[in-house]
């Protein structure tokens, strides 16, 4: 079993730049193929409305939307601000993925998709999920589905910065 | 053969690097890869849990690899 | 029984002009003692920033939004527009009811229920409810409660105006 | 004694006017005027349901209405 392989082997280890690669679909944008879905990875503000606007139809009758917004405080110890880390073109891929999930499995019209990366302060919206359908009861389905599944599969990090230090979410057992 | 490693968050804290170079034997699987990884970086075990991406895919532990695959340790994620 | 009193006893019907008593609370607006719900009974475009700006706070780390706008078809049949017609005084209470039941049962921070009432074109909001809490299960869940409830117990009404006619919603088994 | 009568939705166009001022008996319950506007409207039998709100509250069969009491017919509301 390579579970053996010397340890040598892997001790070559090199630095190289990443950042070209990791950061050019910062910003997916509409999908031209398939206009029922907005996938966004952005280092700036969220557009609430403007999601809601993407999922709006005339053949929809409700659009439920959830907006994560960073709170002031974890346990009772208060946080300053929150730094956001993503696989970005993988986050943007399961999101996608998601979102195409939520579509087939409850009928909703279309789903619109935003997420945060970077420096958050308190308050700020480091989330927003619309998603329209014909009746209620599928748009607030699906959008729990989407973001409690997001929060299990999209690879993002949330760094909370208190006083006295910084701690990686859910990171430890 | 050589493997591209990212590492993010709390595994970049752990391998120092968000983006490494390795060499590894040719044909290694997943479930090997973590294997040396776990013991050149121990403290990856004290994670949650600790994912393999391949290619921007979640990886089973009996795929093999390929020279040039960009392989993602994906510590415990919290985005939302 | 009463139930026997003569019908004459009733027949003396005379008209009177009540816009001053059901109109005068059209727009309650922020309530000084609960600053935790904002009900609105408005004519004019409803303003979903705006509500959830209200229900925003810096210890609450989920929002659920909830718009429910005109669908351009019911049963395959194409709306032309819908006109909303209220109780107004007694539709506020009740939303305010709600909002207060749902703070109770789910530990949410806070709520806004705006209504439109009057003629309202295909596409437009005929309801927001946004509900902000600590996490977002009770988020979801209260906006839920409040958009179901609503549907049972406010005295609102909705007409559907079709090429060929006009139908209250509902009104008929 | 004098009552309000309001009248909303397709209840309006039953009753053919949002507000009258109906005299009824004295002491008459919730009960006894809904068979009185049963009798004088009859197509309000053919809604789904019929609720009476006394004073801007949902009222219950038994309650007795006062001189002046501000009485809402309630047809299926449709809202949201």
């Amino acid at each position: 079993m390579e579970l053996l392989v010397p340890l040598g082997r892997i001790s070559d280890w090199q630095i190289a730049d990443l950042s070209r690669e990791v950061n050019c679909s910062m910003a997916f944008g509409q999908d031209n193929l398939l206009k029922m879905i907005d996938i966004q990875l952005l280092t700036t503000p969220l557009d609430t409305l403007g999601c809601i606007s993407f999922v709006q139809s005339d053949d929809s009758g409700g659009i439920d939307v959830f907006i994560g917004t960073v709170r002031n405080a974890t346990k009772g110890k208060p946080v300053l601000r929150l730094e956001f880390e993503a696989y970005e073109p993988m986050a943007v891929a399961e999101m996608r993925k998601i979102a195409e999930q939520a579509i087939q499995k409850f009928g909703v019209k279309r789903i619109a998709i935003h997420h945060r990366s970077g420096i958050l302060e308190i308050g700020e919206a480091a989330v927003v999920i619309a998603v329209s359908a014909p009746h209620r009861a599928a748009a607030f389905d699906a959008c729990r589905y989407c973001i409690d599944t997001l929060k299990e599969t999209v690879p993002i990090w949330k760094k909370e910065i208190f006083e006295d230090g910084e701690v990686w979410v859910a990171a430890h057992p | 053969m050589k493997i591209s490693l990212l590492s993010f968050g709390i595994a970049k804290e752990i391998t120092g690097q968000r983006f490494l170079e390795v060499e590894i034997p040719a044909s290694a699987s997943v479930k090997a890869l973590r294997a040396m990884l776990v013991e050149r970086f121990p403290r990856l075990s004290s994670l949650s849990s600790v994912r393999l991406a391949v290619n921007g895919e979640y990886a089973t532990e009996d795929l093999t690899l390929k020279e040039n695959d960009e392989v993602a340790i994906i510590p415990p994620v919290s985005g939302g």
